[in-house]
């Protein structure tokens, strides 16, 4: 963190962890509001994760996540006034109102989707890469999901085909210690869900502190890399911890104060903050970010709510390819 | 009689027959602290953890589990969160709890119960809101319960958790926060028996589950305009009262079936076709089906509603089938 | 014009489309050397090992990364072998391919199909037997194609492979012996659009793949007894060609709709259910469904035969419909 | 192999053997002659699995398996003539006709059935031992599956399952090498389709040469005993072969014909007879049994083909559990 590369490099990081943590934030706040329709799972706390993999990432690339992917989907590109009114439910919703917080998708950013179904997508990011693979294209395909997923037949299907197959994707498990209300280790009989099983696809146990946008940068880059470069699939297991409910409406009373606070402190904001500090960017720098953030989300919030619903007759549209929802004459 | 919001009309109905058959044990996701619906409040703290296990999020072994218990004795019931979520192991559930007492020529039982939230109208999106009963009927060997109210839930989940073979209730999600009256006591209901829920001459209208209300309010309306119409609560699925309904719309000459689901295909389909073949010649008019769109379920309000059924639909169709002026909506002042 | 079996016609049909467009991948458990219903032979030696994979025994990840790979601009067909493994990759099926167009709002297409052998009538038994495009019919996104002859597998297939949707082929297990002709050159049928194979005026038979055979012969048999049935081949039940069947119903007053699944709830109570809505001032008797039994399928020859539909029961039915004498097996000699 | 006890058992287990090797030839004929409805998945070259494992189960264990079926049912105690009137569909049929070769099952000898979809059983073995754990009963389930099996959702949901619950179950894999026509090693990334997967649900790796039914008494014999005293359950690979094709329809021209020939010589039932031999049993004790196995076969196989088929209309009864068909009033 030294040259002046490297120091906008990590403010940008820094401005991008901001951003979504403030973002759902205001999320949750409209959530509270009764202004979200359906279900908001957030991931304030793991923002690390998400921002440090899509750092390593070129266009091109692919990435794939869950029903907590707001992070996944800002970290691409995706356009947060899109993204907030998806979540509305207002006209320019990224998925014209038809997906809701659980299914945010941005193609044309590289991000194939949130899946809702537990580990379903892991299958799909293996055709993705598959794809790739195929054209001889040096694409990689990123695919996010936590720890409880590693308990699905579909993360077993899909794992050995990504290593019986050689393909470029690299499967990250965001380790937040818990299903929705049962802590992973009541689920499991070994330590690390991800790792631990990694062996039985002849993969190597890789381990990360999800909460260190550094770490995160450097475990999945070596693994995006290794994937581009002919070396097939990757199992990163990433620790970390939501700070919040399983979702918007859980107030997670079964986690110890104590746990949490524990946890707060090490909060990938805070902690890339310091490490800011500590590298010479000074205080105001750092302030800033932050402030442009909210006034950004502030902006976006308020043009949001101004925004008319969609109107009722586009239900009809986008099932079939050619547009319309016909399926008899 | 207490009156019981639907979802604590689940946990009644549990303790009900955990109190009364220490064979019956709980497994599913969550389920231990109360579950994500609050539907399992208070067992685990009542029959101790053995009885009320939380599993990991695998719903194949979970229903297999089910299956293997139910094999050996015990009386299972099983949660299916959402079931949307039956698609991650429908092969447990149609292709082998509906097939294993036939294909060994009736060497076991399976007296076990599948048990979640089924529907939409909450915004839960495409993957949560399915209405997954029609997938079941498919397949013979299951039999399908689907109750409107918090006295039927009571009453047909105890039936189920005693019925010797494997029965899938559906619960409606939009439905849990909904109140009603239970019987006090002990409370069973047969399976298979439709709820003649309002009498009347002109039309039969044909509803499960959320489109009980649904029917129930469309009468009311059709009432105001001289429209006397019979509402039917088929309850189950399978077994099928279609006696019930085929005396009905005997009676009544007209059929107006409404179901939640895609009209491709769905339970009202196959109800539309038992009327088409046996009750043909007393039909004075075609049988309509007010079905939800096909389409998956989207998010935003409007776009949900507009491809959703409703009561301004049914009173729409009966309207039409009657030729009758729609009646005004009834101010509630 | 060169006879081949169906299960050849397979072949050809894939074999065409592979090689009118490279990115057309296949991938399915032993497909390589041929596949166990030899439907892929000779695939991986004219177009390569990188475009005919073979998997493991996981139809979760076969499913999913045919779902992947078309999201990612490829045309893949997945071999489920067996129709009734869909249940073990149902959720990808159905939860996934059907709606991901729609809930992102249209952000990809998926240009993918998804074939396997469908259908009773081998002595498979329960697991190997189903008529699973009754479970597809439940979910809206899904095209669901069922050719009933060789020609038709080819052109289905191919009109299939270059459809921008998920498109789902049901062979039957039990044609793949059959022969038939088939066209030479390139072929391509549209999708939607049912076979007349046959115009009457007294009746119309409605059918899909096997039971296709059985209208026919069907309605052999009942023109020696003097009634003349149309016969039509829906071909596919998603797009469905109503219109075809309507208007022959509206001609012929009579519709008896034989399909091999069970009668609980199948495609043909779909088009029982629209002729009874938008059929009804036409129709001048019941509209008939012949089904298979609501029951597992048993191994036995006698046991199969017993709850499986036959030209029999449709000569038996169409008889009693229109009120005439069964009309006796016509001799071969 | 010394005691008389031992030689008597000794001899047992390769009468067992011996009566399913001849057991299942005289299928394969009667397929051939088109006898037999539907697929017929033979395990000639597996009988020391089989055979081995059900030795060590008391009355009260529970076992179940697949397709490849015949032999488990058999060396639990179903009656050969029930089994095999159930493939030629003659009345007496052990499922009435209704289950035919692929779901063969004997719930009286404690076999709960064959099950015809890859992996659907193993789960099931789970709910089977759960039930014994909640009851404070001691019983054992055994599951037999195969090497390809590993690969499906279904057997890492189960073994996760079983060993987060400690159930008293012991997975069997007989690892013959191939799943249909493909070798299990162009289909996994690890060496040992069980065993090296046995880590990811914190259970040791457990090896056994399949085709010398003492080792497989042994290894499964142990495991058995570590669940049946609350151990919790096991994950045992048995290295094994076929000697046919996948099913009797299959030519199997997939194999070498130096594989095949190789794997004929390390035959479990030539391995037994040869150590018979060694611990002193005659040769004509050795030839008696054969005989008798003749003899006993020949006999079931024309009572069972003078059998009529079971009449058309029992087609509908045992599908609810009031023995009826009915679904509608
Ligand atoms: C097949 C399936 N089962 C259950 C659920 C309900 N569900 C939604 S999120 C969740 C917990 C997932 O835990 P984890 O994988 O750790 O991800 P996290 O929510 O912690 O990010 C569950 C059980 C689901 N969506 N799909
Ligand atoms: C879900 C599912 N997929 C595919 C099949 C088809 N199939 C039947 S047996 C078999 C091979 C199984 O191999 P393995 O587990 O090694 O057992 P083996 O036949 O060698 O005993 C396959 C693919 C099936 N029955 N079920
Ligand atoms: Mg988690
Ligand atoms: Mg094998």
């Amino acid at each position: 963190m030294t040259t002046g590369v490297d120091t906008a490099l990590a403010l940008h990081l820094h401005e991008q962890m901001v951003f979504i943590r403030r973002f759902e934030a205001k999320v949750d706040a409209l959530y509270r509001q009764g202004r979200v329709r359906g279900p908001a799972h957030l991931g304030i706390g793991q923002e690390a994760v998400a921002v440090g993999a899509a750092s390593v990432l070129r266009p091109g690339d692919r990435s794939i996540g869950t029903y907590r992917g707001h992070a996944h989907a800002l970290a691409r590109g995706a356009p947060p006034d899109a993204v907030l009114r998806e979540l509305l439910g207002r006209t320019g919703g990224i998925c014209a109102g038809k997906g809701g917080s659980m299914h945010i998708t941005s193609v044309e950013h590289g991000y194939y989707g949130s899946y809702a179904i537990i580990g379903a997508h892991l299958p799909i990011a293996c055709g993705l890469a598959w794809a790739d693979q195929i054209r001889g294209d040096d694409a990689v395909t990123l695919c996010f999901f936590g720890d409880g997923t590693t308990n699905i037949g579909a993360f077993h299907e899909a794992l050995n085909l990504a290593a019986v197959w050689s393909l470029p994707v690299v499967f990250v498990c965001e380790n937040n210690h818990y299903m929705e209300y049962t802590p992973i280790a009541d689920v499991i009989a070994v330590k690390q869900p991800a790792a631990d099983r990694a062996a039985a696809y002849g993969l190597a146990p890789l381990c990360v502190d999800g909460n260190d946008v550094d770490a995160v940068r450097a475990v999945i880059g070596a693994a995006v890399d290794r994937a581009r470069n002919g070396g097939g699939p990757s199992l990163v297991e990433a620790e970390t911890y939501r700070h919040g409910g399983h979702s918007a409406a859980d107030p997670a009373t079964y986690r110890s104060t104590e746990e949490v606070a524990q946890w707060k402190l090490r909060d990938p904001l805070l902690r890339h903050a310091e490490q800011l500090c500590a590298s010479g960017v000074s205080d105001g720098d750092i302030e800033a970010v932050t402030t442009g953030v909210a006034a950004e989300i502030e902006r976006i919030t308020v043009e949001a709510l101004a925004a008319p619903s969609p109107s009722a007759d586009t239900a009809w549209t986008d099932m079939w390819s050619d547009g319309s929802s016909r399926w008899r004459n | 009689m207490p009156d019981l919001t639907y979802r604590q009309a689940v946990s009644a109905g549990l303790a009900q027959e955990m109190a009364r058959d220490e064979r019956v044990v709980l497994l599913g996701e969550d389920i231990a602290s109360g579950g994500v619906f609050k539907t399992t409040v208070g067992l685990r703290d009542r029959f101790g953890p053995a009885r009320v296990r939380n599993t990991p999020i695998s719903e194949t072994a979970i229903a297999g589990a089910a299956m293997g218990a139910a094999m050996a004795g015990l009386r299972p019931v099983a949660e299916i969160m959402f079931s949307d979520f039956y698609g991650v192991c429908w092969d447990q559930v149609a292709v082998e709890m509906a097939k294993a007492r036939y294909m060994t020529g009736g060497q076991f039982g399976l007296p076990l119960v599948v048990r979640g939230a089924n529907g939409g109208g909450l915004g839960f999106g495409a993957q949560h809101s399915q209405a997954v009963e029609n997938w079941a009927l498919c397949v013979p060997g299951l039999k399908i319960v689907s109750p409107a109210t918090p006295a039927d839930v009571v009453g047909l989940l105890a039936a189920a958790v005693r019925d010797d073979d494997p029965v899938l209730v559906f619960e409606h999600k939009a439905l849990y926060g909904t109140k009603g009256p239970v019987p006090d006591g002990e409370h069973v209901l047969p399976l298979g028996s439709a709820a003649v829920l309002r009498e009347g001459d002109d039309v039969t209208l044909v509803a499960l589950s959320l489109t009980v209300g649904l029917c129930l309010a469309a009468a009311d309306r059709l009432a105001a305009a001289g429209v006397s119409a019979t509402v039917i609560d088929l309850r189950c699925l399978v077994p099928l009262d279609a006696a019930t309904v085929l005396a009905s719309v005997r009676r009544t000459g007209h059929a107006v079936i409404v179901e939640e689901n895609p009209g491709q295909l769905g339970w009202g389909a196959g109800i539309a076709a038992i009327l088409a073949e046996e009750a043909f010649i007393d039909l004075d008019g075609p049988v309509v089906r007010v079905s939800g769109g096909n389409i998956p379920l989207p998010v935003a309000a409007p776009l949900e509603a507009e491809v959703s059924v409703s009561t301004d639909r049914v009173v729409a169709a009966v309207s039409r089938l009657l030729d009758v002026p729609v009646p005004a909506v009834v101010s509630l002042a």
